[in-house]
């Protein structure tokens, strides 16, 4: 299988006046063609930065990509100018964002909204365009297309949205769609919908999907596989069912364990003490040592390394000594 | 174990205040504009307070020998007007009379149109029917022209300018308060108050109140250069301080007749007044921008 | 049943008026509309649905934050449904409210002390002197110390917060709270402390909870009953191990099966349900749930089922079983 | 729709009555007007007997239902010094303040959008700097010491333009320049800052993300967002511009409703005044109606429902 995407060693600094934080840090993963990546963490942790950095929609003046490189299609996402983004974004890479509610413009209707990446990507007559817009709303299960291209958003339920905007993504036939939150802001019921949407669509094309959650459910009905990141770094990799069955990193064990279906009822939920540390109280040592019951001294003094055991990839001390995994990097 | 606790509230409570004036003096040097404002109203204040000894000459006193004087000539710094005072002490002398029309309107005015703005807006039903039914029908009217009509009604004088400014300007704070009310009636903090069991008063002055000190003081500094500019127009236009009695805004008045002469005299007082407005909003902009991003006019 | 009845909901109504102008009728959104339910002492009762099911409403409505439009809550067999203000007020020292967003129900401008001192001042609960220290002993129950009284709520994280709102809702030693979407607002680790909380001083106070929630997994975990309300209606109600071992309601039936899987290997029949829940303001006729059910008939469309019971613990409101009975 | 002009209507005539009212009772409660005008040494006998010409020996009351009845049928009787239709008068005046008012909004349009929306897309840059740096001297510029330095500059200096008058588009330059100038300064400010929140907003990251030029991001997306709330301050705002002219045409001698309102005030001739109070507040109430509707347009989420 051949990488869509691949993030090396990304690190991102943001500047709020005099202050410097970096909330992503060595960041590595990869987005294989036509696979689901999921991309897991609590919020802070740094997921949506590196979506939108991988977009090229980072606020120019007040963050920056110190290292690393993000190279999709084999072309280098952080050294393109603003016009070739401008190429690459809802052309090859789409992005559906979490709240539908407000990532639709009210003041334009559906079909005005959708005419626009087609404008600016492909030769189309103005016939072809609604054409290809009503075959696009129809694919994600939206009734009435016909009449909906000429109706504003707030006169569309938040599920219907949120299909407007999958819709909006699909136009181009992208190669990767980064789906940040797709669901959070639904109900349970319409993100049911949603997620199979999602999933058929994945199934039909050969598109790859890059999909952002703090819902572990989320992930492990969607994803192939699965990248957990903490405090802006990433903690572990694996394929799903590896991650849900042999966890290695503490903090991925801990999440598994609190969800409330891993414990017996009534009885105190498995948790993980303490609080994230915030950007300025991250010290040399593992980020998530403060809280880690296992921390060691070295813990403290040492950022881990990544160690492999086999395809799963884990930063954390702890593999050194128990699990024999391999040194990499 | 009690007594250690209680000197612990008394201890962190002053230390928090004292932490909060030096917090807002750092934040205020930090930030230029804001800093700008500040030393202006500083130094109005000061001139206004003692500006019979900081002028060189009576602002009063004339003497036809030495009248239209430009500036710089004779000891005038600024120059002499038609029945040769000082311009620069009458300048001086009359910082005094803006600063009073600001303060004591933004007091009146603000005072006034907060508590109809509480009343309106806590107590809804009729009575805030009524009420927002008078300050539409006074918005459908310009304030200028409103403080006209009123001053030319109620005749000149310190008093009855700032009584027209009030009258023109109380709607605003009225309406912004109201509307500021309604806001913090619907937050959730308010229904916690009801569910704990908190009394209606005490919601209202222990929780509403202390929450709109911030808009008040905001809006109150944003209108003050609002009232200084009017008192200065009114004066113009001769219904506000009449002369002799020195104010930016009749000098103006007095200077305009001379204006193909005497350009002295229609600049220095306009750059007052100009220059106490824009210090005045500066710092109600730095204001706003520190204490509530959000808070629109 | 030999509990005691803390609290009996009957026939409640919360209708809403929006004035659409002056030659238009008013529209009236049923946001409750004839809701029953009794609650037992010490136990934990769940309202779930979707938003805009009215879950909310009701718990507001039961503490009379809004007035009901119709019917009866008796608390202790108190009808307070009509309770005046100040009356009320006093007997709020017993019925207390935890809220979904914890920075927004706390008062930016008070410190922790003044809002914990708060309820004791109001209520006048212990001698003045010994306030202080039990506002320091509640902090320590859940989890915070002396040291944060002199901070305000924006110097804490979203799980502190909540810890503070459920320090205030307990320190008046209430029998029953209301927990509005307490953890939804959290991350998923927060979330499990602070459920931990909720457990342990549930046990240690003796409270009885109705926790309204729209999260069916930490229902499952942490209640006793369950209420599942679809459009301002309870459909379902039922023991919350038998409601998850068996719905009866296609919608409670439905709203189980969306619930995302826990593994994946886990294999799930789902029940997608079509279409989006219809407006509170112009409900579909009869059962308001037929436009979106699998199994509806004529029936449905014309007339509003009653309820079924299956057990003395589980009833649920759907004409499927009423015509299973006929065949029968 | 319908529902919504009747209601607007309503309210346009009920404001306008109770503006009416309070200007009356004002004026009355004042003093007597006829003192006024009279010579000071005009005997008690014969005030006594203008008052009876005038009706001003009536009770209150009845002055007032008088004053009603007549105003309803758009008689405000006649100016106490000429004799002439008050009403007349005010009408009359009336071309003059539209030309200048317009022309002044005209210009301040002009001038703010462009150059708000410009500051906005180049935020932080020198150019950003220096209009919001001008925007805050604007605002705080008295608008008749402008007119006289403008006066000084243009007139006396270089006798470029006329001081004062009325009649040709040469007249009209320095007091419409003078006029715009405060809404110059906060329209741009608001048009730039309603951009920018605009600009922050998730649908224009959405925009962006399917590719759209940042050209059109602003220009055809963000502005057609912002011109909403800009349409409301710009008719909260004529009320200023109305009352703003009014200073202008005292200080350009401009022949417009407010040169002859204040100077109907110096002299006491009520007539006038309550005319002048009458169109003054009708206009301001219509043009917030057209706003109004004007705002329903650009909003769909208020035309649709």
């Amino acid at each position: 299988m051949t990488n869509l995407l691949e993030v090396n060693n990304l690190n991102i600094c943001f500047r709020n006046g005099k202050s410097i934080t970096q909330p992503i840090r060595n960041v590595n993963f990869t987005v294989r063609s036509g696979e689901i990546l999921g991309i897991v963490g609590e919020s802070g942790c740094g997921k949506s930065v590196t979506s939108l950095a991988v977009m090229g929609l980072l606020p120019p003046k007040s963050s920056e990509i110190t290292k690393g490189e993000i190279i999709f299609n084999e072309q280098h996402i952080e050294k393109m100018s603003e016009k070739q983004l401008q190429n690459i974004r809802g052309n090859e890479v789409s992005m559906i964002f979490q709240e539908p509610m407000t990532s639709l413009n009210p003041v334009f209707t559906i079909g005005q909204q959708l005419m626009e990446p087609l404008k600016q990507h492909k030769s189309l007559t103005k016939v072809q365009r609604k054409e290809r817009i009503i075959e696009v709303l129809k694919q994600v299960g939206i009734p009435r297309a016909e009449q909906i291209i000429d109706e504003y958003p707030h006169q569309l339920s938040g599920g219907m949205r949120q299909r407007v905007m999958i819709s909006l993504a699909l136009l181009c036939e992208p190669k990767l769609l980064i789906a940040d939150e797709p669901t959070t802001a639904l109900d349970v019921t319409i993100q049911a919908q949603i997620l199979e949407l999602l999933k058929r669509i994945i199934a039909e094309t050969n598109m790859s999907m890059m999909l952002i959650t703090h819902d572990l459910g989320v992930i492990a009905e969607m994803c192939h596989r699965v990248v957990v990141m903490y405090a802006g770094s990433v903690v572990e990799e694996a394929s799903v069912e590896e991650l849900f069955d042999n966890p290695l990193h503490p903090y991925t064990k801990g999440l598994l364990k609190s969800l409330p279906s891993q414990n017996e009822r009534k009885s105190a939920l498995y948790s993980i003490a303490g609080q994230v540390p915030r950007p300025n109280e991250l010290g040399q040592g593992c980020a998530f040592a403060n809280r880690c019951e296992f921390a060691t001294e070295r813990c403290l003094t040492a950022a881990p390394p990544v160690f492999s055991v086999a395809q799963h990839k884990a930063k954390c001390w702890l593999l050194d000594e128990t699990v024999g995994g391999v040194f990499s990097e | 174990m009690t007594t250690k606790s209680e000197v612990n509230v008394v201890k962190g409570s002053t230390r928090r205040k004292s932490l909060r004036i030096t917090n807002f003096f750092k934040k205020l040097l930090g930030n230029w504009s804001g800093f700008v404002g500040f030393v202006i109203i500083f130094l109005l204040i000061i001139i206004s307070i003692f500006g019979k000894q900081i002028a060189p000459y009576d602002p009063m006193y004339t003497d036809f020998t030495k009248k239209l004087l430009p500036p710089l000539t004779e000891g005038h710094l600024l120059g002499t007007d038609q029945l040769g005072r000082d311009v620069l002490s009458r300048i001086i002398v009359g910082a005094r009379v803006s600063v009073i029309i600001g303060l004591v309107t933004v007091l009146v005015a603000g005072t006034f149109g907060t508590i109809v703005g509480i009343i309106s807006g806590y107590f809804r039903g009729w009575i805030d029917v009524v009420l927002m039914r008078i300050v539409d029908v006074q918005l459908s009217f310009p304030f200028i022209l409103l403080v006209l009509v009123v001053s030319a009604i109620t005749g000149t004088g310190l008093r009855n300018i700032i009584i027209s400014l009030a009258i023109g300007g109380w709607v605003i704070f009225a309406r912004v308060i109201r509307s500021e009310v309604l806001a913090i009636r619907e937050k959730e903090f308010i229904t916690a108050c009801v569910a704990t069991g908190v009394k209606r008063s005490h919601i209202l002055f222990k929780h509403i109140l202390p929450n709109l000190i911030t808009p008040i003081i905001i809006l109150g500094s944003l209108q003050i250069a609002t009232y200084i500019i009017a008192e200065a127009s009114i004066s113009f236009l001769g219904f506000g301080v009449q002369p002799p009695a020195p104010a930016w805004g009749n000098m103006l008045s007095e200077g305009k007749d001379y204006i193909f002469s005497s350009w002295w005299l229609i600049t220095f007082p306009g750059i007052a007044i100009l220059i106490t407005a824009l210090g005045v909003n500066l710092f109600g902009d730095w204001l706003r921008d520190t204490l509530d991003p959000e808070f629109v006019e | 049943m030999s509990k005691e009845r803390l609290l009996s909901v009957s026939g409640l109504k919360k209708y809403f008026e929006i004035s659409q102008g002056m030659f238009k009728p008013k529209i009236v959104v049923k946001a409750v509309d004839d809701v029953s339910f009794d609650i037992y002492k010490g136990e934990t009762f769940a309202l779930v649905g979707e938003s805009g099911c009215g879950k909310s409403t009701t718990g507001r409505t039961i503490l009379k934050l809004t007035e009901p439009t119709a019917g009866e809550v008796l608390f202790k067999e108190q009808n307070i449904a009509k309770l005046s203000y100040e009356t009320m007020r006093k007997l709020r020292s017993q019925m207390q409210m935890v809220f979904q967003d914890p920075y927004a129900s706390l008062n930016p401008k008070k410190t922790i002390q003044q809002i914990l001192m708060e309820p004791l001042n109001v209520h006048k609960k212990f001698e003045p002197h010994e306030r202080l220290n039990k506002i320091i002993d509640i902090l320590k129950v859940v989890g915070l110390s002396e040291a944060h009284l002199h901070r305000y709520p924006h110097e804490f994280s979203g799980g502190q917060r909540q810890r503070i709102g459920i320090a205030r809702a307990v320190i008046l030693n209430p029998d029953f709270i209301v927990a509005d979407e307490p953890v939804s607002a959290l991350d998923v680790s927060v979330q499990s402390q602070v459920i931990n909380l909720m457990l342990e001083i549930q046990k240690k106070l003796q409270l009885t909870y109705l926790f309204i929630s729209h999260d069916l997994s930490v229902i499952q975990h942490m209640t006793d009953r369950v209420a599942v309300m679809y459009l301002g209606r309870i459909v379902e109600i039922a023991n919350t191990e038998e409601l998850f071992a068996s719905p009866k309601h296609p919608y409670t039936q439905a709203l189980l099966s969306a619930v995302p899987i826990s593994h994946p290997k886990e294999k799930r029949e789902r029940i997608v349900l079509e279409g989006d829940v219809p407006s509170p303001a112009n409900p579909p006729s009869g059962c308001t749930f037929h436009p979106r059910c699998r199994f509806a008939s004529d029936i449905c469309k014309q007339i509003a089922p009653s309820a079924v019971a299956f057990s003395d613990t589980h009833m649920a409101t759907c004409h499927l079983y009423n015509l299973e009975g006929e065949k029968k | 729709m319908l529902d919504f002009v009747v209601k607007r209507s309503l309210q346009v005539i009920i404001v306008v009555f109770l503006a009416l009212t309070a200007v009356f009772f004002l004026i009355r409660l004042s003093g007597d007007p006829t003192a006024l005008f009279l010579p000071p040494d005009t005997s008690r006998e014969q005030i006594e007997e203008y008052r009876e010409i005038l009706g001003f020996n009536r009770p209150l009351y009845v002055q007032y239902g008088e004053f009603v009845g007549n105003a309803i049928q758009g008689d405000f009787g006649q100016s106490l010094r000429s004799g002439e239709s008050a009403l007349g008068l005010v009408l009359a005046r009336l071309p003059a303040t539209f030309q200048l008012a317009f022309s002044a909004l005209f210009i301040s349009l002009l001038i703010s959008i462009p150059l708000g929306v410009l500051a906005a897309y180049k935020r932080n840059s020198i150019f950003d700097r220096i209009a919001v740096a001008a925007t805050v001297v604007g605002q705080a510029i008295p608008s008749f010491w402008l007119g006289l330095l403008l006066i000084y500059t243009f007139a006396v200096s270089f006798s470029l333009l006329p001081s004062s008058g009325g009649g040709s588009i040469v007249h009209l330059i320095l007091p419409s320049v003078t006029l715009a100038t405060y809404s110059i300064a906060r329209f741009t400010r608001f048009t730039r800052s309603t951009m920018l929140d605009v600009l922050r907003k998730d649908y224009i990251r959405t925009a962006k993300a399917s590719g759209a030029p940042t050209g059109s991001l602003v220009l055809k997306y963000a502005l057609k967002n912002s011109l909403i709330p800009i349409i409301t301050l710009v008719a909260l705002d004529l009320g200023t511009l109305l009352g703003g002219a009014v200073v202008v045409e005292m200080v350009f001698a401009w022949p417009g409703v407010g040169r002859l309102l204040l100077q109907s005030l110096l002299n006491r001739d009520f007539p006038i005044v309550l005319a002048g109070v009458f169109i003054i507040a009708f206009i301001y109430s219509i043009v917030n109606f057209i706003a109004d509707i004007l705002y329903a347009y650009v909003n769909p989420q208020i035309r649709v429902k």
